[in-house]
């Protein structure tokens, strides 16, 4: 039979198809998920068919297509879950609130925030503005939805190099254009919506050429009688769909994120690339979080990837119930959409409510004040089933468990062993002075400043530390961002990012363990102790051995080092099929940290602060200059990567925290990108003050190694003079002397390294301004 | 020499907020009948070249730059 | 007499208004009884219940944000949609000399609802508007500025005159600008220029001192009664000392933006 | 049924930092001999009147919310 005769056009009115998938070959079969757009492999089209075979009946082409949708990748993790469970979903915490679209955690005896971090890189790469503000869009909505208002952004990317001008590949669009679009789509979401872009990364590599990463992170403040779950109350309840109408955008976005980008993607995808409303987004959050305080509603779930198709079922089931749809309620945009097109329609900015009956028109009244469009489209029902009806037609009838249930894959993978000392090339440098300023300019180091004044980071009035410190408008870099919650109490909310791309795709393990490594180290060197971490995880093709070997490991890495600090990751996100005709992206498991300060105004920021202080190195220095900045600038090859002390890192953050809290300590950075030699010269710029710096504490390494290796769990801090003798006695071997802060120069004895800071600054503050204009 | 008159537009079917919201606003201030609000980005550019050639570096422009093909259409008149 | 605890102000907001939170916590921390209100309610479209009238508050506050996504130019979805359905209440208000502030997004509605400058009373059309910063870009900075008022401006008068504060700014449209040749000059022989971008010794100062190249370096003006005030930096996200952008390096009492609330408060109490 | 072309510019001597920053990124690219970029907003706005009514009703749209008149001048085309 030709491919056509298995479709039945108008086999339920008019414009619903029935497909005979039981008449189809195995080719037909494939024919049919390519032609619906489904991604779905061959074995799962048979075990569909199966599913309907003992139904008796065909499926209806929305049928399919919800199918589609709850079994991508992006959906059911049925690659990644496996890994997960045995590494990161386990850790356990009695501050654990709630795990859903954003996991929730307790502040203090009242309150509790949010945390998630997610990708939007496939739709970014297409169309970089719009990729990225829809980004911002849909995880503003994962927070909202557990009842919580989001109080900060955090943003980590990753581009190709934006100081290149090698010709690029056919569909690949430049890094710097891409750059501009992803800030300025970051930018116009953020700040019309009013949450502050407190945190963020930036992370430059050739492998992210056509690969870019747009990850977007946010933090929720709630309290914790208002902590809201994403599904309904039980049957007998009311769904009520809320903000922007449906229309054809954004069809196909979780398959599309779950395939390789092709060369032709560009002109393909339109369909999957969005703008999003920020000025639809504003009042919806509003409105939501209204009708959640006066106890309107018993669940919320945001419409994100797969739309209404995962939404419903996903409400219903996780309640134990189904739902019956009244598809032709949803408000649209635009005449002639067939049913499966409004079912799987990823259009931004809505949001779906539970609630009984009897509250339907009090919520109906605030959300008309805030010009905000809500509608009843479904009732909950007792059997676990979705029914859609349509024109009077019933067009979809499908068991719940076998629709959002999934496929789960063990899939093959390979680890292969880091190459280590073993194939170690050590690289030519130039003078100790010019390769520290060197790295002081690599876009990787150099201040993103450029960026950070282009995002609102003081809107909502909480922000206590922002990504720049120092004297206003003459900053360095901060490493955390601090906020207050509350304007009754001191106690602080401080949030971070720790990746490091190079490490990972050296050594998965490693590059795991030091996300968490360094996300924590960030938290610490403002103040703050570390309490959860939410990580996305991104990574290539896992069909191929080799990539997914690295997502275990990674993974492997990441659970072990929060599992020993007691970190839960109660949300998080996995962003697969990263890759591009020419080479995968660089392996990237982004962790962000939050952190709880118990006193905001015992913060410590990165810039030194007085002429005469001491400074000291906390942390072990190691040779360990596998993945570091020295070896990709200037040519080296292999070497250890940095290895975690779990133990000694434990340690260390929580006497540095006690020194903190005793007010001893003046200003702390944390040693990454460059090592030692970039963490004090970077507090020289914050500062604007030099310092007289020894290394012979570092015992016998050689003085590149000393200033330059990447080893973890290192901080630098500048000690109030007059509490040193307290801080020897507290931090004992634990703590090296090594040089005085102040003069005009940085100064590092037995290196011959002496330079100005004005020189330092004018190293690290102009180069991505001058390539971004 | 020729003074070249680009305009952006976002193509049929991907959303505009901007047009949206605009819209609105004059609904709400009274303006009845209204079917629809495009908005659009336009460009002068003098850009000392004439005819063909001007028009052609107009293009390019918009292909490297100032347009993204996934949501937009250009066109470029001299005037 | 009215007790600041009698003072009702209106925090006027549609969507994307977003800092009316931090506004009426700026009201409230001066003792005064703020309320959020959405343009809805005063004009009407929202249930009986939440209607409000505008001729019962004492104050007036536009917070900053990005009104209706100020799509067309910063404020002026606002102004229009206000001034077509409450415009007589709100010229009655001022007219009233009931203080009004405008903050940011609320100065830009401020300007385009004619009520500021006013050099020549309150207008139907902008004489004003507040245009894209000279750098094209947004610009989230700190910045200091100088109190130049000579006593008109309500909202600055327990602010001693030259004191230098720190408040900061965050917007894309905020460089002042008039076609009146002479409307620097005009504004300070009217005591009408509250405040001018200063650097940190409390010099009038370029880029990134004045962050958007407004002429003259005026960063707030006030109208000729001196009830309204306009300013694009952000005194409400000055109140916590722990939110000042360099509190780590000087450690202060309070935050520099109570001071310009607690002038209202005093005015209206006195 | 008319559409009206709505195309608001900046007044002479009103500087253009859209327009400037645009410039600039252009010559980064190696776009050469360009002497100015103009950025102007404009609107397609299907109002579903015809002729000279059509063209007053945006005439008054200009006036009352897109252009403000201390910055920008205003132009009306109907397509
Ligand atoms: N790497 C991870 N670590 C921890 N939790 C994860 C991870 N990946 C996904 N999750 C959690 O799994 C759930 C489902 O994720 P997802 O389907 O992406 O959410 P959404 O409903 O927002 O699309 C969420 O609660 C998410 O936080
Ligand atoms: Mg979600």
């Amino acid at each position: 039979m030709p491919f056509e005769d298995l479709i039945n056009q108008g086999g339920r009115g008019a414009p619903v198809a029935e497909l005979d998938i039981h008449a189809a070959s195995e080719e037909q079969l494939m024919e049919m998920s390519a032609e619906l757009g489904l991604s779905l492999s061959l074995d799962e089209m048979k075990s569909v068919r199966e599913h309907f075979a003992a139904e008796g009946r065909c499926p209806t082409d929305i049928e399919l297509q919800s199918i589609g949708q709850a079994w991508s990748e992006h959906c059911c993790y049925k690659s990644s879950k496996v890994h997960l469970k045995e590494f990161v979903f386990a850790i356990d915490h009695p501050d654990v609130i709630a795990r859903g679209d954003a996991g929730v955690m307790a502040f203090d005896d009242e309150h509790a925030y949010a945390l998630r971090l997610e990708s939007h890189n496939h739709p970014s790469a297409i169309e970089p503005y719009g990729g990225a503000a829809t980004g911002i869009g849909g995880i503003l909505r994962d927070v909202v939805c557990m009842g919580a208002q989001p109080i900060a952004l955090v943003d980590p990317l990753c581009f190709g190099p934006i100081d290149s001008d090698a010709p690029l590949p056919p569909g690949v669009k430049h890094p710097r254009y891409l750059v501009d679009g992803v800030v300025a789509g970051i930018r116009d979401y953020g700040n019309r919506v009013g949450v502050p872009t407190v945190s963020g990364a930036f992370f430059f590599d050739e492998r992210y050429t056509g690969n870019c990463l747009v990850n977007v992170g946010c933090l929720g403040f709630v309290k914790r009688s208002e902590v809201l779950n994403n599904f309904v109350g039980g049957p007998g309840e009311v769904l009520i769909l809320c903000g922007g109408r449906t229309g054809r955008d954004g069809i196909h976005g979780v398959t599309f994120a779950s395939v390789e980008l092709k060369e032709s993607s560009e002109e393909e995808d339109r369909g999957a690339v969005q703008l999003g409303a920020p000025i639809t987004k504003e009042p919806l959050m509003h409105a939501c979080l209204e009708v959640n305080r006066k106890g309107l509603i018993t669940g919320m779930k945001d419409l994100g990837g797969g739309g209404l198709s995962c939404v419903v079922g996903e409400m219903a089931l996780d309640a134990g119930c189904g739902a019956v749809v009244d598809l032709d309620r949803v408000p649209l945009k635009e005449e002639g959409l067939a049913p499966w097109e409004i079912w799987v329609s990823e259009s931004q900015e809505r949001m779906m409510l539970a609630t009984t009956e009897d509250k339907v028109e009090e919520i109906m009244d605030v959300f008309r004040t805030w010009d905000v469009l809500a509608t009843v489209v479904a009732t909950t029902v007792e059997e676990k089933r979705t029914r859609i009806r349509w024109h009077g037609e019933e067009i979809f009838d499908m068991d719940l468990d076998f629709l959002t249930g999934g496929p789960e894959y063990c899939r093959p993978y390979e680890v292969s062993v880091p190459a280590g000392e073993a194939g170690e090339k050590v690289p030519e440098i130039p003078a100790l002075s010019d390769a520290l300023l060197s790295l002081l300019s690599d876009p990787n180091v150099a201040s993103k400043e450029w960026a950070i004044r282009q995002y609102d980071h003081d809107v909502r009035a909480a922000t206590v530390l922002r990504p720049m410190v120092g004297p206003p408008n003459d900053t360095g870099p901060g490493d955390a961002g601090v906020l207050r919650p509350l304007p009754e109490s001191h106690r602080g909310l401080a949030t971070a990012v720790g990746c490091n791309p190079w490490f990972t795709s050296e050594d998965p393990y490693r590059g795991g363990m030091s996300a968490v490594d360094e996300a924590c180290r960030n938290l610490v060197a403002v103040g703050a102790r570390p309490h959860s971490l939410t990580d996305c995880l991104n990574f290539g093709n896992p069909e191929k051995p080799d990539r997914l070997g690295q997502f275990r490991e990674a993974v492997r890495g990441l659970g072990e080092a929060a599992a020993f600090l007691g970190l839960p990751i109660p949300s998080g996100n996995v962003s697969l099929y990263n890759e591009s005709p020419r080479a995968g992206a660089l392996p990237t498991p982004m962790v962000m940290g939050v952190g709880i300060v118990e006193d905001v105004r015992k913060c410590v920021s990165a810039d030194l602060k007085e002429a005469g202080n001491p400074l000291y190195v906390v942390g072990e220095t190691g040779r360990e200059m596998g993945g570091s900045l020295l070896y990709r600038r200037f040519g080296g090859e292999g070497g250890d990567v940095p290895q975690v002390v779990l133990e000694s890192l434990k340690v260390k953050m929580d006497l540095l925290l006690e020194a903190m809290s005793e007010g001893m300590v003046s200003s702390c950075h944390d040693c990454s990108d460059g090592g030692l030699a970039v963490c004090i010269a970077e507090m020289c710029i914050g500062g604007s003050m030099g310092a007289s710096v020894t290394l012979d504490a570092l015992g016998e390494l050689k003085a590149a190694e000393k200033l330059f290796s990447e080893s973890n769990g290192r901080w630098v801090v500048e000690v109030a003079a007059e509490h040193e003798e307290d801080w020897q006695n507290l931090m004992g071997h634990h703590a090296l002397w090594i040089g005085v802060a102040g003069g005009p120069s940085l100064l590092i004895g037995g290196t011959g390294m002496d330079i100005r800071v004005e020189d330092l600054k004018r190293a690290w503050s102009d180069p991505i301004w001058e390539i971004m204009g | 020499m020729a003074v070249a008159e680009i305009k952006i537009e976002l193509k049929k079917g991907v959303a505009d907020p901007e047009g949206q919201n605009t819209k609105k606003a004059l609904e709400l201030l009274g303006f009845e009948g209204l079917r629809s609000v495009r908005s659009m980005k336009c460009f002068q550019v003098d850009i000392g070249l004439e005819g063909d050639e001007a028009l052609e570096a107009c293009q390019e422009m918009c292909r490297r730059l100032l347009a993204n093909p996934v949501i937009q259409s250009y066109s470029v008149e001299l005037k | 007499m009215m007790r600041p605890e009698d003072i009702r102000v209106c925090v006027l907001r549609i969507e994307g208004t977003n800092c009316e939170e931090e506004t009426h916590r700026a009201f409230q921390a001066v003792g005064c009884d703020p309320e959020m209100v959405h343009l809805n309610q005063l004009t009407g479209h929202a249930p009986q219940a939440s209607r409000r009238s505008l001729e019962d508050y004492d104050a007036l506050a536009f917070p900053g944000g990005f009104s209706a996504g100020d799509y067309v130019r910063g404020g002026a979805i606002f102004a229009a949609r206000a001034k077509s359905a409450l415009g007589g209440e709100i010229n009655a208000f001022v007219e009233a000399e009931k203080p009004v502030i405008g903050i940011c997004n609320g100065f830009q509605i401020l300007v385009e609802l004619g009520l500021l400058p006013a050099l020549d009373g309150p207008s139907d059309v902008p004489t004003a508007a507040l245009f894209t910063n000279d750098s094209g870009r947004f610009e989230c900075r700190p910045s200091y500025m100088r109190n130049e008022s000579r006593g008109r401006c309500l909202f600055t008068r327990k602010l001693p005159r030259g004191r230098t504060v720190m408040f900061p700014v965050a917007h894309a449209e905020g460089k002042l600008m008039s076609a009146d040749p002479r409307f620097v000059e005009r504004l300070e022989d009217n005591d009408q220029l509250v405040f001018r971008y200063v650097d940190p010794e409390g010099r009038p100062a370029g880029y990134p001192w004045n962050p958007n190249g407004s002429e003259g370096n005026v960063a707030g003006i006030c109208n000729p009664a001196g009830n309204v005030l306009g300013m694009m930096p952000h005194p409400e996200r000055s109140l916590d000392p722990c939110t000042a952008p360099d509190w780590t390096r000087r450690p202060k009492k309070e935050g520099d933006g109570l001071a310009v609330f607690r002038s209202m408060v005093d005015a209206l109490t006195r």
